[in-house]
């Protein structure tokens, strides 16, 4: 039913292209799992290394405990869900769900029912006669999430599983892929590259680039104390500010950046403690400007509006700070406000949502 | 009121172009009847004549009647040559659709050395004449000393209906059929189950589309059949050697009968298959 | 049911000559048709000893075959040679050092067949007809070399056994005059089509063999054998030598050399032509034996001549003469 | 060692696959290829093949006018047949394309090739009952009183070229359509779009982008026209002769392999210079 | 240069069904107008009537003061972008660029130069000589824009330009075209399915559904003051929950909810004047409800967290109220706050940001 997976060191080379570097990666059984990272980094390698459809150049894979290496896809307890589906176009979805059972030579009125309740379960019984081509996008997700579980594997491998549907129906199977892990207990591991995606559904996220694992930890913890400059791009709009180390205490050190000096709790300094000198990246997120007013904040002097975009819940804009007028920050402001470009806004900033990295 | 004064104009000026477009069309339509015409002449001459009263296929047309139908169907030598031929160009065409199949299959899914050099081996064929081929068929077969038969006949077929049904294959073998046959490994399916659960039924439109491609090359094909047989020939080459024993409307008449038949088998497909397309 | 593998003209393949033996035998004939010697004996070539048991060819080829080595001895005894016409039984042909190879079953002439009511039958009569003007673009020429050739022979005046290499440029310049005046170049359909549409109002090289199954849709078309003379062709049968069946292949022989076979050979439906055995003519109606012209017969055979039978050389000249003719 | 094993075993599995079909074509096409290509070297000497190799089939081949005569006459006719039925199918598959409404393209598709499953040599030979002096399309003209004189039509170089074009037409048209179709309809709307004619939308993008398929099914037509031994046979009179025929006459007359040989292997040569001709616009890949 | 458009009562109808039905809309020179709406709501029907490619089956279309009626795509001051970019594959980039200025008769020399210059204009000068199969698709867009530019129309149409590119690059792009559409002036009308994009760069978005125009109006406009549920859905997650008028004042009303009781100012109605008794449906935004000690807010009594999952700046989580627990509300809580599933948290909402339209 659900098994813990243990990947160490793991290499893929294609010729003098590392597509998978040295990656080490413990996934707890029941566990979900999201492996982040932009087009190409390796993510499918990994999932296609898990699944047995490529082998390792080095480096093992242990699926509850045992050792992979050498396993054919069809012996192992993982089974794929890939990213267009790969339904069998020519057979209808009771026929498509029932398949690993029938090649379990499972006969064929038990194997019948069995998909039966599995269409049910995504709420596709009512079109288990139907072919997949008379799907929607949607739904024949559903009939591959159906097919995929119906062998009953103790580890649930998804490619990108929701790349090809738009935004509003995303959303709503992520909720539903979420809703049926927790339900049958498998251990998922899910490939996308939408870090949306990846905070709302996942218990752990793999952030991934070029071959590498760079973050790796829940959602929160990746997006609010990322640890490189990577992640912390790649999990949403940042502000990258280059500051040195003036003073360091115990637990807290002052900063100085172009505009202006901030006072950091040493928490918050990733690479380790802080030492005066040290050349740091604070990374600051779009939504940690804040209004001046606010108690906690530091002012950082005032900024102009360059531009400004409704976004709904907010307004985005670019400001340029007196300071340092070179620079362009990108700051979210509230949706109540009303905001014109070239406007002069004083500008202040929550230390606590500030990460300080080693720079670059 | 002052809309359909706008209405008004603007019909005027749609007129002018619609006028270009019409005489474009006229053009359009004038060169199709004809080309029709071109195209069609022969065939309809053809069955005319198999209809004819008398011996000489030519005009004028001296009445109607079955007479050389009866004579065809009478015929044991081309009842023979209709049965060999429909031997031939389906065994063959089964053949070269299954090797072909397997070749493209393992082309398009594994990495083989010299696979582009093995693509163009496969392919090349297609660009040498039948007579050519034929001939060299003749020269091994003669040296080794095999008797020339319907198999052999067959075997040149084959030949040059492999690289048809390669090609036609392997350019349906997208990239994006791959995951579907790891699906179906990955969910316990050996080598040959994919195969033939899941790629060749996937594929059946196009492994069709060469099957019967290959079926009528065959059945049609002359020069192979000609070199390669001995006792038992195919129909090209029955209606050959009836053409040069004299004049008769009795070739009208089998020719008519293929016509007709094949068009029937095709529209019989051509329905099935439209059908389908369309709910896809 | 046994089988016999004859390599025949395509006046044999036609059912009503094969079936009453092959029912009377039970056996079934297999029969590969072949147009000119040169074409059976490169069929021969790509063959195995034993693949062949019966072979018919040109009268005036049996030699060659012989030398071959190819044809079998036949007990003389057993053919109904008294019954042949006189003319037809050839035996300097068919026979080497005393031994049958072959006997002759079929003959007829290549000579001018014309529309009679589109030409003048009196320019028929003369064998220069064939290379003169007057009917330019009219003519049709049987695509055969050796007969042609013979026509031209007899054309300038001279007996086709006579001919040699040295005959050839004369033969060649005629061959040339021949193609302008010609309108194409064709084997027996075309030829009969292009009679019949009136694409050409004579055919020279044709005789009987093309007319005579024509006689009921054509009546127009006439043949003629000039003062000249004309080609008289013959074609003999005989059995292989390393046939695996002699005895039922002798058999065939027997049968094709019967009144009832030759009857149904000489009306066959790929051409028509003479009985070699004079008693066939009880077995054929009127009317068959008038388009046949049976009674004609006895002045045809006295003013035609045997094809040529020329060297291996010669034979070879005579083929790039013709070639070249046609690409003319 | 697991890992080097499975891939080879994967190699292994595929070449298993390939293996039946590279061997079919190597053991009757390649080796006979080979097989001719070498006997053509050898020559016919009277009633025996002399194998020893020379070049006699070679240089008989150029000093003979008839046999030269038979390459020119096949490359000219074969020239004249591709770009006659490659003008003709042209429009035939654009007006099916652009003109006809879509529903109905399908059907005028399968009318325009449908001819295709008559028996070829009845086809070609009905062109000669229509063609001849006394055939129908004389008939008809003169019916009319279009002509006063029958047209020479028959038997002759017009009515072999006028045979391999009626099924010529037939495929090029089916492969130029399928080109045509699979452009998308924006280039032709950016065209137009951008300020061209309907001519300059066809020179400047039509043409060019489907300029691939065309030379594709021109190579198919010439390699298959001028390998074609039946309707040169059955329509040209043998007032001319091409290279087939002579080829057949060489095996047929006088059993003289070495020479048809060597004439196969010549046509090949014309097949290949065609093939290098149009070899940058020729494509077989996966879609 | 540029041109303003007017569309009068399109409709278009193939057979029954209605691709577009009697739309009428007006845009400014100059404008920066985009067409939002789901798959198959009539946007390209609308883009390709504008450019002349369909004919309206009633109505007329006049780009600054003329009639378009019979006018040929060729001699309308519009260009079209399309989808597939209809790049012409056979030609380089630069003969690409300047195809329509060919088609105009300009010489070689002349047309390379200005050709030239729109490559330069969108980046891309020194590929001038490729072959547009060697490009990216991001760069392929601008080749595109750049053809459609050297002709130098009065309108652009660009259809949905970005829909093939991914996410990072698409809104790198949307960036490009606005800064571009800025600089030339030109009339731009846009279309896309994405509302993101939609209001990052819009002057003006046209919400479309089943041929109609269901919405229009800036981007602020629509997401704020949506005129209609379906407007209101597409522009963003919303809560719809029906209520009824109780009490109307001049500049207020008291609506009934199964949640409690609100009191909207008078402008909210988008329907028009409230009465008592009236049927309405509000739309609520995830972000307006907010913590209940902000002075401005209406308690609405306790919910419970059925679920949450961490988003970046926001924690999205699903509420059933206590007053009705069948409910499921999406909110959105701010990142600092701890929220775990099965707690009870204060209900409050901002009654000024709420939209109350009649109920469907
Ligand atoms: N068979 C192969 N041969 C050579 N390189 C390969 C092969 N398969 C993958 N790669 C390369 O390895 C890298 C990682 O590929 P992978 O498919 O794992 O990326 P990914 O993270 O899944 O990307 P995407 O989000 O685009 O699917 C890519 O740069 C790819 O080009
Ligand atoms: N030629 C046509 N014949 C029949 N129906 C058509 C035709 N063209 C478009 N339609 C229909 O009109 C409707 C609107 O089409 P349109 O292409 O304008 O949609 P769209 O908004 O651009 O959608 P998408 O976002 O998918 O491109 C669709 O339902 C479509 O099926
Ligand atoms: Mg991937
Ligand atoms: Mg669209």
């Amino acid at each position: 039913m659900t098994a813990s997976v243990s990947i160490r060191n793991a290499t893929k080379t294609y010729g003098p292209f590392k597509a998978l570097d040295d990656v080490s990666l413990d996934i707890d059984a029941g566990e979900f799992i999201v492996l982040l990272g932009p087009s190409g980094c390796g993510k499918t390698t990994l999932l296609s290394i898990l699944g047995g459809f490529t082998t390792p150049t080095a480096g093992s894979v242990l699926i509850g405990g045992k050792d992979m290496a050498g396993v054919a896809p069809a012996s192992r307890p993982t089974t794929t869900m890939f990213q267009d589906y790969a339904l069998f176009p020519h057979m209808r979805l009771i026929d498509n769900v029932g398949f690993g059972l029938r090649m379990r030579g499972l006969p064929k009125s038990e194997r019948d029912d069995k998909a039966m309740g599995f269409l049910d379960l995504v709420g596709l019984k009512s079109a288990a006669r139907k072919k997949p081509h008379e799907l929607s996008g949607g739904q024949r997700q559903r009939v591959a999430l159906a097919r995929a579980l119906a062998v009953d594997p103790d580890v649930l491998l998804l490619d990108e599983p929701l790349g090809a549907l738009d935004l509003k129906l995303r959303r709503q199977m992520q909720d539903e892929l979420k809703a049926i892990q927790k339900r049958v207990g498998t251990t998922f591991v899910h490939v996308t590259h939408d870090q949306e995606e990846a905070m709302a559904i996942a218990d752990r996220i793999v952030v991934m680039n070029q071959g590498k694992v760079e973050d790796l930890g829940a959602p929160s913890e990746i997006y609010m104390r990322p640890k490189s400059l990577f992640s912390a791009g790649f999990m949403g709009e940042v502000n990258f500010l280059q500051g040195r180390v003036r003073e360091a205490a115990n637990d807290s050190a002052r900063v100085e950046t172009p505009v202006g000096t901030v006072v950091l709790p040493a928490a918050n300094f990733i690479s380790g403690k802080p030492a005066p000198g040290d050349h740091v990246t604070l990374c600051i997120r779009p939504e940690h400007f804040c209004e001046a007013a606010s108690h906690s904040a530091v002012r950082l002097g005032e900024a102009h509006i360059t531009s400004a975009a409704f976004f709904g819940t907010h307004f985005r804009c670019h400001l340029a700070p007196m300071a340092a007028n070179e620079l362009s920050l990108v700051a979210h402001m509230p949706q109540a406000s009303t905001v014109t470009p070239g406007e002069r806004i004083p500008l202040a900033l929550d230390p606590s949502a500030v990460t300080a990295l080693a720079a670059a | 009121m002052a809309f359909d004064q706008q209405a008004r104009t603007s019909d005027v000026l749609l007129h002018q172009g619609r006028l270009k477009r019409v005489l474009g069309s006229c053009l359009s339509w004038l060169y199709l009847a004809c080309i029709y015409g071109f195209i069609f002449l022969p065939v309809a001459v053809l069955v005319l004549f198999s209809f004819q009263d008398g011996r000489l296929p030519v005009p004028p047309f001296n009445g109607f009647s079955l007479q050389w139908y009866e004579a065809v169907f009478a015929d044991r030598k081309l009842t023979a040559a209709l049965a060999n031929s429909f031997l031939v160009a389906t065994t063959s065409s089964v053949v070269a659709c299954t090797l072909g199949f397997l070749a493209a299959y393992a082309l398009a899914r594994y990495k083989l050395p010299g696979s582009a050099l093995q693509r163009g081996l496969l392919i090349a064929p297609m660009t040498v004449s039948y007579l050519i081929i034929a001939l060299g068929l003749l020269a091994v077969l003669n040296t080794f000393g095999i008797r020339l038969s319907l198999w052999t006949v067959g075997i040149g077929h084959v030949v040059i209906n492999l690289p048809l049904c390669f090609a036609v294959i392997y350019a349906s073998m997208g990239d994006h059929h791959i995951n579907i046959e790891r699906a179906a490994r990955d969910l316990g399916a050996s080598d040959f189950k994919v195969m033939t659960l899941v790629t060749a039924p996937m594929l059946m439109p196009s492994i069709m589309a060469a099957f019967f491609l290959s079926v009528t090359f065959s059945w049609d094909e002359f020069i192979i059949a000609f070199l390669l047989s001995r006792f038992d020939v195919t129909l090209p080459v029955e209606i050959w050697s009836m053409l040069r024993s004299g004049l008769n409307p009795k070739t009208n008449a089998i020719g008519s009968l293929v016509f007709l038949v094949s068009v029937a088998v095709l529209l019989v497909l051509e329905l099935a298959l439209f059908g389908r397309s369309r709910k896809s | 049911a046994d089988e016999l593998n004859a390599l025949v003209w395509c006046d044999h393949t036609d059912p009503a000559l094969i079936e009453p033996f092959e029912k009377a035998n039970d056996v079934k004939v297999n029969l590969k048709e072949y147009e000119g010697t040169g074409a059976g004996l490169s069929i021969l070539e790509q063959s195995q000893p034993g693949d062949w048991d019966v072979m018919v060819v040109d009268a005036v080829d049996v030699h060659r075959v012989i030398d071959m080595g190819l044809l079998g001895e036949m007990p003389a005894d057993a053919l109904p040679t008294a019954d042949l016409f006189p003319e037809l039984r050839m035996e300097e042909n068919n026979t080497k050092d005393g031994k049958t190879y072959a006997v002759t079953e079929k003959f007829g002439y290549n000579t001018i067949s014309f529309d009679k009511t589109k030409v003048d039958p009196k320019d028929m009569e003369d064998l220069s007809v064939i290379w003169s003007d007057k009917y330019k673009g009219r003519i049709a020429l049987y695509d055969y070399y050796l007969p042609m050739i013979g026509l031209v022979q007899l054309g300038l005046g001279k007996k086709t056994a006579d001919l040699s290499d040295a005959d050839m440029p004369a033969i060649e310049e005629k061959l040339s005059a021949m193609k302008t005046v010609s309108k194409q170049v064709s084997d027996v359909v075309s030829s009969q089509t292009a009679l019949a549409t009136g694409e050409v109002d004579i055919l020279v090289g044709g005789g009987e063999w093309i007319t005579a199954s024509l006689a009921k849709d054509k009546p127009d078309l006439d043949w003629i054998v000039p003062k000249q003379g004309a080609m008289r062709w013959a074609q003999s049968i005989g059995v292989m030598k390393d046939s695996k069946k002699p005895d039922l292949a002798l058999k065939f022989v027997q049968y094709i050399l019967s009144p009832e076979g030759q009857a149904r050979l000489a009306t066959s439906s790929c051409y028509w032509g003479m009985p070699t055995n004079q008693k066939a003519g009880e077995h054929l109606a009127d009317e068959q034996k008038k388009a046949l012209r049976w009674d004609d017969q006895p002045a045809y055979l006295k003013n035609t001549q045997l094809y040529p039978i020329p060297t291996a050389e010669l034979d070879q000249k005579m083929q790039d003469a013709w070639t070249n003719m046609m690409q003319q | 060692m697991t890992t080097a094993t499975l891939e080879q075993s994967e190699r292994r599995k595929a070449w298993a696959l390939v293996a039946p079909a590279l061997l079919w074509t190597v053991a009757f096409f390649v080796i006979p290829f080979l097989y001719m290509a070498a006997m053509s070297l050898w020559s016919r000497q009277g009633r025996d093949i002399l194998r020893v190799w020379n070049l006699d089939n070679y240089a008989r081949f150029f000093s003979e006018s008839a046999l030269l005569r038979g390459l020119t006459n096949s490359l000219e006719i074969t020239l004249t047949v591709t770009v006659l039925s490659v003008l003709l199918a042209y429009p035939l598959a654009w007006i099916i394309a652009e003109r006809v409404p879509k529903r109905w393209q399908r059907m005028a598709l399968i009318l325009a090739i449908l001819p295709f499953w008559t028996s070829y040599v009845v086809r070609s030979y009905s062109w000669l009952l229509l063609l001849s002096k006394g055939g129908v399309i004389n008939q008809a003209l003169l019916g009319i009183g279009l002509i006063s004189e029958p047209l020479e039509i028959a038997s002759n170089r017009t009515a072999t070229v006028i045979g391999f074009v009626h099924f010529f037409v037939m495929l090029l048209t089916l492969t130029i359509y399928s080109n045509l179709i699979q452009l998308s309809p924006n280039y032709r709307r950016a065209a137009a779009d951008l300020g061209a004619n309907a001519f300059q939308t066809f020179w400047h993008v039509i043409l060019p982008l489907t300029l691939p398929g065309v030379m594709t099914g021109a190579f198919l037509t010439f390699v298959l026209c001028i390998g074609d031994y039946i309707t040169p046979q059955i329509l040209g009179g043998n007032n001319e002769l091409v290279l087939p025929q002579i080829i057949m006459l060489q095996i047929g007359r006088r059993a003289d392999f070495p020479m048809a040989a060597a004439l196969s292997i010549i046509l090949m040569l014309a097949v290949t210079a065609a093939y290098v001709l149009c070899a940058r616009w020729l494509k077989i890949e996966r879609a």
